[in-house]
């Protein structure tokens, strides 16, 4: 195996773009069918009354908001991961941030369409914009659901950027590579770009300010997230670690979904050249460190509850731990937890197979961690008479299926577009064949790093 | 158009081509060079590095804040209404909009400046050559005026591996 | 302009209307020219009359414009009228003074119900298989005329049955008249949770044969033998208001409120000491009560005077009744029944209450009149703070209908299949008329109702829904509902004066309904042999009952003023009231506590079955309002549901859950429903509420739950001949898991969930 | 300008459910159906919450009525990003449906549960429609909808009062619950007015509010009932 050369690049990266095969349209067909079940759904939802939903009171939020915080978790993975690693200048990235940005911009596009879906009258979803109505009536800014749109919004905005502008050089590589229709639109997309010194320097100051600007906003984004929670006075909602604990099991849940990602891409784009083992090594300690902070914050949330004693507390808090939603709980911590501890802490298990098993089970447990800080809490606030249970109707499942199919499917539609792997920044990698890589030793990994 | 260049297959002839034309007395200015990637480890890859980009996005965040503040405060005091026994201009949730509008502005700010000196095409800056994208360095002048055209293709000639080619 | 062209005019401006408003067929539709003038959007108030129970609540009705679709010559149209909109209760009224009960706000959905019945009917298919074709009102009383005509002929006249609910008010009075005229036995009154036991029982003990007033308001101590008084008996607003002004109306003094029953009632559930005794005991804890007070020497035996020398050794002190030997019988220890004995002789005034399931059972007369005495002991009767009966306003004698009409007085139909036997039997009339009772679903399965209405050739039904009862009709004459209609009471009890209740219609008819009052004065008059009842229609009979009446105030008559305030109130002009008191009774075996006796073994059905009357649809009679059956029932929280309420401690012993279906099987049948583990009920004993189960009564109630009353054994109490409904021995089997027939509004049982972990 | 307030006093309380039912014919509220109902959908503004307390046969059960407690630091206006709920000048937790977008943050946030969602367009049988009180706007799917105070009754009252050239006098006020309340256990009025009956009650020693400890402040008061 070869160091691959500039021409190779090309031809690797460009080929998923030129030619198409059958399995492009079959998997289009599949993750577009589901999609299209969850848009009837959704339209169903709309027509019929949002009560076809098992959304009831005092529940009034489960499912929908859970694949809200879920997504915009996942949307973690991208931008943040990336733009740390660009600022410390880590080599390993340079095939991983693409794919990592592009999780981040679709995640961040699904989620947010679930405060839209969640919505008991989405036709009016745009009364939430801050612009000059007739109504003379501006959104509350006091409320977290505009912090929300302000968070979102800056952090989509940032993250499209942030995953648009190293596109324009690879864009322009299309552009050279083809010929007719695809030609004239990579042409236009590419946007005149020649790579002059100016302008390669300026794309890279750019996008080193972009780095440093998204991390704050990444950070910010699921606190507010977290403040949709935190500033209702629920049991176990009113706490102030939520903040942290929502950003770290963001990232956590990003990396798991990244990993993922990755696996998929290498296996089915035959990107063996160019997503190594050592990536896999390398996220896989990430994982492993975030499991572990976030087992610390589980740890944490749940002793001061459990010191504090106060009643409506420890009602949610035995649901949990052992009475309706116990069997959900104890599976969150052994996804989030146990699974990857034990998979990514011993080095054996820490092979691609051993961090897309890990990774799966780490997006269950946090999806079932979203669930289960939601529902058990506005199922028990403080007076008993109002209790309630939930469970989803097929309403919500179907969405929730059709939008992990959506993200496939988008996943699918930008490879077959956009080369997957950043090629200017690869070729400017001057990446070493991996056969000059030293076998991994203790040294050597944190070299990578570079923190 | 009247342009001549030359395409070198690695950054050390490509330096060579640009010292040379720098001998002949062309300045940066007149200087194209063209990469399929950043070539910050020579010399030319380096050309026309400063940049105001810095202090124009902390320029985009200070009006992203402004506007932040300005939208809040307005929105609030407009129709005053009650909610919770909140003050009307409460700081602490108002701090999120002017964090997050802030750093719209910076980002904002950046890609602008980036498009607007980078990337929207100059007059008379067209020289480019698709081979660049396989690899080769393109070196160049547009439309010379104080050197005669032998003479830059003798200087971008004269580095190992150079092809020159010339567009009228 | 004449009529005809204005209306096409308004219907063009109501097409252009209708374009204004695309999409909605209701805007499509013509708007007629209203027959009365309203006002758009100003509320009118005027004065009504519940008709869901005896207690004759006083109503404001509260009137405002709604634009209702009507057919008018053969056109669909919509015209505004004058609508009810919200009942309230009269402030001034004497009974609820402006309070009313969670069915009586609900009363405005049977005029407005989408399943009445809207014309007469005719049957056009099998009986019970509720086929019927419209029939114009001419023709359908021609029908019932000749029907009654063939009787007449016949000399039969006595072969016409009556079946009403009860109450006694103008409109009793007048089917009183019609029957006695016609020279048909007086009506048959059935209600499955009737009060007979009581009355009977008071009128021995008091000379008075109604059900006491209580004036709880000023009481101090108030015992309740399972009287669920603020919930279904008697006059629960009344009760209510007492009780509120009871509990914290005095300053300084707080009424204490002690409960003996076995199931908590909603009124239970309010008491400071809820005392479980076993069931058909009841009587014995009154008379240790008494036993207790007249040994401690705090009231002497013959302070009860007539009322204590019905029991058998009240006079020796009720030797037999010493707080050990009540233990021994109704599982109450004795030194509670010590305490409280004392507490109610010296914390007067104290009232005892009893009725429900105490005078349910077949020792019901003795438990009634063991109470009366422990009344009567400490001076309760007609006293502040203790026992009242209301002056009962004679109707008879306010219309002077105290001339013996002809015919010899003939015995009432009875609905059992025994008993004595010089009684009609319900088999055997001829023509029936059906007015508001529901035996059909309310009489237990044994007295085999449906096959004795299979024999009767000929079935009227005034009713306005199809209830099963009315469903085997073959005419149906439909009522007016009682906003549509002119409506009176006379309040058997609720108030220490003498009260009667008048309203006019608060608005017009919806349909082509007509009051059955007017219809059974139209079929009197149409006779062959004319009625000759005096009067022409139901307004002049009440005005003729009232101008009987002094008037309160100097200006106007007693008729004006009382149409305006809704009632008369004050005291009855001599002649005009019932006997104050009935004369003592013959001498007879004083009574003594017989163990009651219970359908079925003990061993094969080992608990006792109460049913009870809903708190939301009493009898089931009101189960077709669909606010009542989304009600929370204050103790289950249930809704749109029927249930059974087991101990926690039995349910687990037998394995069942929360929301598992049990079949409730006796001797005569069964019944199935979900179960409900309550604290508030003995271990040995299940409850269930009646009111659900219809086969057939609107779309709100049909098919929904399960009737109890197809589980009672046909016992009666032998001194009154009332079906003693709490005397049934059930066995309880789980059928199956939860079926999801059981919809609680509440999440949880218990206020500190964690404390019951 | 008054700040309308409730007294409950538990000791009158029956829990008789009264006050449930005139609720909803005063304020057009919806019966759901069996199906929505088993759903967890059924609305009541006013609930009469009970609570068990011991084991047969020393048992013994609480009736509280809860409805909207007009909090003065009410959890559910800040969170709701169109000020569908906000606070009047007169302290009332005004719910305005047309502003409402739906979001129900405004009940996840209420620690009463005192806020139910339209998860349908509420729908009557014709002609149980001619009863709707056409002072009470109807609602739509997709909106929150809770207890206003009978905030109808209270401007219909203010109206008729300024008319007369007079102030609201205490008790000319009822919202439909306590009207109906047949032991009286419900009284409303001006909290503002020391005089007023709902003033006494709620400096009552036997008062206490529900949940005080979340900081809602709200402004029904419940006046214990005793032994």
């Amino acid at each position: 195996m070869t160091h691959p050369t500039g021409a190779r690049i090309n031809n690797d990266l460009i080929r998923p773009l030129l030619l198409t095969s059958w399995r492009f349209y079959l998997l289009v067909v599949f993750f577009g069918g589901f999609v299209v079940a969850g848009v009837i759904a959704w339209i169903s939802q709309m027509y019929y009354g949002f009560g076809i939903a098992g959304l009831k009171w005092p529940i009034y939020w489960a499912f929908y908001v859970t694949n809200f915080v879920f997504w915009i978790g996942i949307s973690h993975a991208g931008t943040l991961i990336s733009a740390i690693l660009r600022l410390v200048n880590a080599g390993w990235r340079r095939p991983v941030t693409r794919c990592a940005e592009v999780i981040t911009v679709f995640a961040l596009m699904i989620g947010a369409l679930f405060p839209l879906i969640h919505l008991g009258r989405p036709w009016l979803a745009f009364w939430l914009f801050p612009y000059p109505s007739e109504r003379l009536i501006w959104p509350n800014f006091r409320s977290p659901l505009v912090w929300d749109f302000f968070a979102i919004n800056t952090y989509l905005t940032g993250s499209t950027l942030f995953l648009l502008l190293p596109m324009i050089p690879d864009f322009a590589v299309v552009r050279d590579k083809s010929t007719g229709l695809r030609h004239r639109i990579y042409r236009v997309l590419a946007l005149g770009w020649r790579g002059t010194p100016k302008q390669w320097h300026r794309l890279e100051s750019a996008m080193q300010i972009m780095a440093i600007a998204i991390i704050p906003v990444a950070v910010s984004v699921h606190t507010v997230v977290s403040f949709d929670f935190s500033m209702a006075p629920i049991p176990m909602w009113n706490t102030t670690i939520f903040g942290p604990y929502f950003v770290a099991g963001a990232i956590f849940s990003g990396i798991a979904g990244l990993l993922i990602a990755m696996a998929v891409l290498r296996k089915f784009l035959h990107l063996e050249d160019y997503i190594h083992p050592v990536h896999f090594e390398n996220l896989g300690k990430l994982l492993l460190v975030m499991a572990l902070l976030w087992g610390y914050f589980v740890f944490n949330e749940r002793l001061v509850t459990y010191y504090g004693n106060g009643p409506a507390e420890m009602t949610v808090f035995w649901q949990t731990q052992r009475e309706s939603f116990a069997p959900l709980y104890w599976t969150m911590v052994t996804c989030n937890f146990v699974l990857p501890v034990v998979l990514m802490g011993i080095r054996r298990f820490r092979t691609i197979a051993g961090c897309v098993i890990a990774s799966f089970g780490v997006i269950l447990g946090m999806w079932l961690e979203r669930f289960l800080i939601i529902v058990p809490s506005l199922g028990h606030k403080y007076l008993p008479y109002s209790f309630g249970s939930y469970s989803p109707r097929p309403a919500e499942i179907v969405i929730t299926g059709a939008t992990f199919a959506a993200m496939a499917l988008l996943y699918v539609l930008f490879a077959k577009f956009v080369p997957i792997i950043s090629i200017w920044e690869l070729k400017a990698g001057e990446h070493p064949s991996p056969a000059l890589i030293p076998p991994a030793t203790a040294e050597h990994r944190l070299g990578e790093l570079h923190l | 158009m009247k342009a001549v260049y030359g395409l070198y297959p690695d950054g050390q002839s490509a330096q060579q081509a640009v010292n040379r034309l720098r001998a002949a007395g062309l300045t940066d200015r007149d200087i194209t060079v063209i990469s399929a990637q950043p070539m910050e480890d020579f010399e030319f890859g380096r050309m026309d590095d400063s940049t105001w980009m810095w202090w124009f996005a902390c320029l985009g965040g200070l009006i992203g804040m402004s506007v932040g503040l300005a939208l809040s405060w307005y929105t609030a005091t407009a129709w005053p209404m009650n909610v919770g026994g909140l003050p009307t201009f409460a700081w602490w949730p108002k701090l999120i909009i002017l964090f997050e509008m802030t750093m719209l502005g910076a980002i904002l700010a950046t890609v602008i400046t980036l498009v607007v000196s980078a990337i929207i095409p100059r007059k008379g800056q067209t020289l480019y050559d698709p081979e660049v994208t396989d690899g080769k360095i393109l070196v160049g002048v547009e439309d010379p005026i104080n050197v005669s055209l032998p003479a830059i293709e003798t200087a971008l000639s004269s580095p190992s591996g150079a092809r020159v080619k010339r567009t009228f | 302009m004449d009529r005809r062209s204005f209306i096409k005019l308004t219907a063009v401006t109501g097409a252009s209307a209708a374009l204004a408003s695309c999409g909605n067929p209701e805007n499509q539709l013509i708007r007629f020219v209203p027959d009365e003038d309203i006002v758009p959007g100003i509320a009118v108030w005027k004065p009504g009359v519940c008709p869901l129970c005896a207690a004759g609540c006083g109503l404001t009705v509260r009137v405002m414009d709604a634009d209702a679709e009507v057919v008018r010559n053969g056109q669909l149209g919509i015209v505004r009228i004058a609508a009810a909109k919200k009942l309230e209760g009269a402030p001034n009224h004497p009974v609820n003074r402006g309070g009313l009960c969670a069915r009586g706000q609900a009363a405005i959905q049977i005029t407005y119900h989408p399943d009445r019945i809207t014309q007469p009917l005719k049957r056009a298919g099998e009986r019970g298989d509720g086929r019927y074709e419209a029939i114009s009102w001419d023709d359908a009383l021609g029908e019932v005329v000749s029907r009654l005509d063939a009787l007449e002929a016949a000399g039969t006249q006595r072969a016409l049955a009556f079946l009403s609910r009860g109450g006694a008010g103008h409109r009793a009075a007048l089917i009183e008249q019609f029957l006695a005229r016609f020279g048909a036995p007086p009506p048959l009154v059935y209600e499955l949770f009737g009060d007979e036991v009581l009355r009977r029982a008071n009128a021995v003990s008091f000379g008075r044969e109604q059900l006491p007033t209580l004036d709880l308001a000023n009481a101090r101590f108030v015992l309740s033998f399972g009287a669920d008084f603020l919930g279904t008996w008697n006059s629960p607003v009344a009760q209510s208001v007492a009780y509120g002004a009871m509990r914290q109306g005095r300053p300084g003094i707080r009424g204490g409120f002690v409960q003996v029953e076995s199931r908590m009632s909603q009124t239970g559930a309010n008491a400071d000491e809820w005392i479980p005794a076993r069931p058909g005991t009841e009587g014995v804890l009154a008379l240790g009560l008494a036993h207790v007070i007249v040994a401690a020497g705090l009231r002497p035996a013959s302070a009860a005077s007539r009322a204590g020398a019905l029991i058998d050794g009240w006079s020796d002190g009720l030797q037999g009744y010493a707080p050990e030997q009540v233990e021994k019988i109704t599982g109450v220890a004795a030194a509670r029944v010590d305490r409280l004995g004392r507490q109610f002789a010296e914390m007067r005034p104290s009232v005892a209450i009893v009725a429900g399931p105490p005078l349910a059972h077949t020792n019901g007369f003795f438990t009634a009149v063991a109470v009366n005495a422990l009344n009567a002991l400490v001076g309760n009767i007609e006293q502040p703070g203790g026992v009242f009966f209301t002056p009962q306003l004679d109707l008879a004698a306010a219309l002077k209908m105290k001339t013996p009409v002809a015919g010899a007085p003939a015995p009432p139909f009875r609905l059992q299949p025994e008993g004595d036997e010089d009684d009609p039997h319900i088999g055997d009339a001829q023509v029936l008329f059906v007015d508001g009772a529901n035996p059909v679903f309310t009489a237990p399965r044994l007295w085999r109702i449906e096959q004795a209405l299979a024999k009767a050739p000929y079935i009227v039904s005034f009713g306005s829904f199809l209830d099963e009862t009315a469903v085997r009709a073959d005419l149906i004459l439909p009522d007016h509902s009682f906003l549509e209609a002119w409506s009176g009471a006379v309040p058997e009890s609720g108030a220490t004066v003498a009260v009667a209740s008048v309203a006019p219609p608060v608005m017009r008819p919806l349909y082509q309904t007509r009051a059955t009052p007017d219809v059974l004065l139209d079929i009197g008059r149409r006779l062959r042999r004319p009625l000759n009842l005096p009067w022409q229609t139901f307004e002049e009979m009440l005005a003729a009952a009232f101008a009987a009446l002094p008037s309160a105030t100097r200006d106007v008559d007693a008729w004006t003023d009382a149409q305006g305030k809704g009632m008369w109130s004050g005291t009855l002009p001599a002649g005009l009231g019932r006997a104050a008191s009935l004369p003592a009774p013959p001498a007879a075996r004083p009574l003594a506590y017989e163990a009651p006796s219970f359908d079925g073994d003990a061993g094969e059905y080992p608990f006792h079955f109460l049913p009870y009357p809903s708190t939301t649809f009493l009898d089931g009679s009101l189960a077709h309002l669909p606010w009542l059956q989304e009600m929370p029932d204050p103790l289950t929280s249930a809704m749109w549901s029927s249930w059974v309420e087991i101990n926690p401690a039995t349910a687990e012993r037998l394995g069942i859950g929360q929301g598992d279906v049990v079949e409730i099987a006796s001797a005569h049948g069964s019944v199935r429903a979900a179960a409900i583990l309550t604290p508030g009920i003995a271990p040995d004993m299940v409850a269930m509420p009646a009111g659900q189960g219809h086969r057939t009564f609107t779309r709100y109630a049909s098919g929904r739950g399960s009737n109890p009353v197809e589980v009672i054994a046909p016992v009666t109490e032998p001194a009154t001949g009332a079906l003693a409904w709490a005397a049934t021995r059930v066995r309880v089997t789980r059928v199956g898991p939860p079926d999801g027939s059981l919809i609680l509004f509440a999440g949880g049982m218990r206020e500190h969930p964690e404390e019951h972990r | 300008m008054p700040r309308w307030g409730m007294a409950a006093d538990l000791d009158r309380c029956n829990g008789c459910g009264a006050c449930v039912v005139a609720c909803h014919a005063e304020n057009n509220i919806s019966t759901v159906g069996a199906g929505e109902a088993a759903r967890g959908r059924a609305k009541h503004w006013i609930r009469v919450e009970r609570y068990w307390e011991g084991d047969f046969p020393d048992v013994r059960v609480k009736f509280r009525p809860v409805l909207c407690q007009h909090c003065d630091n009410a959890p559910c206006e800040p969170v709701c990003p169109t000020y569908a709920s906000h606070h009047t000048e007169d302290g009332l937790n005004a719910q305005v449906y047309n502003r409402c977008i739906g979001t129900r943050y405004c009940a996840n946030a209420c620690p009463y549960n005192a806020r139910f969602f339209d998860f349908f367009n509420p729908s009557w049988d014709k002609p149980l429609h001619l009863q709707l009180n056409p002072d009470v706007s109807l609602r739509m799917v997709g909106v929150v909808e809770k207890c206003t105070f009978c905030v109808q009754r209270i401007n219909a009252a203010r109206v008729q009062a300024k008319a007369e050239g007079r102030g609201v006098r205490d008790g000319e006020i009822q919202p439909a619950c306590a009207q109906s309340c047949p032991s009286r256990a419900l009284v409303f009025g001006d909290l503002d007015d020391p005089e007023s009956e709902v003033s006494r009650l709620s400096r009552s020693p036997r008062g206490s509010k529900l949940l005080e400890d979340t900081g809602a402040r709200p402004k029904v008061t419940y006046l214990a009932r005793q032994a």
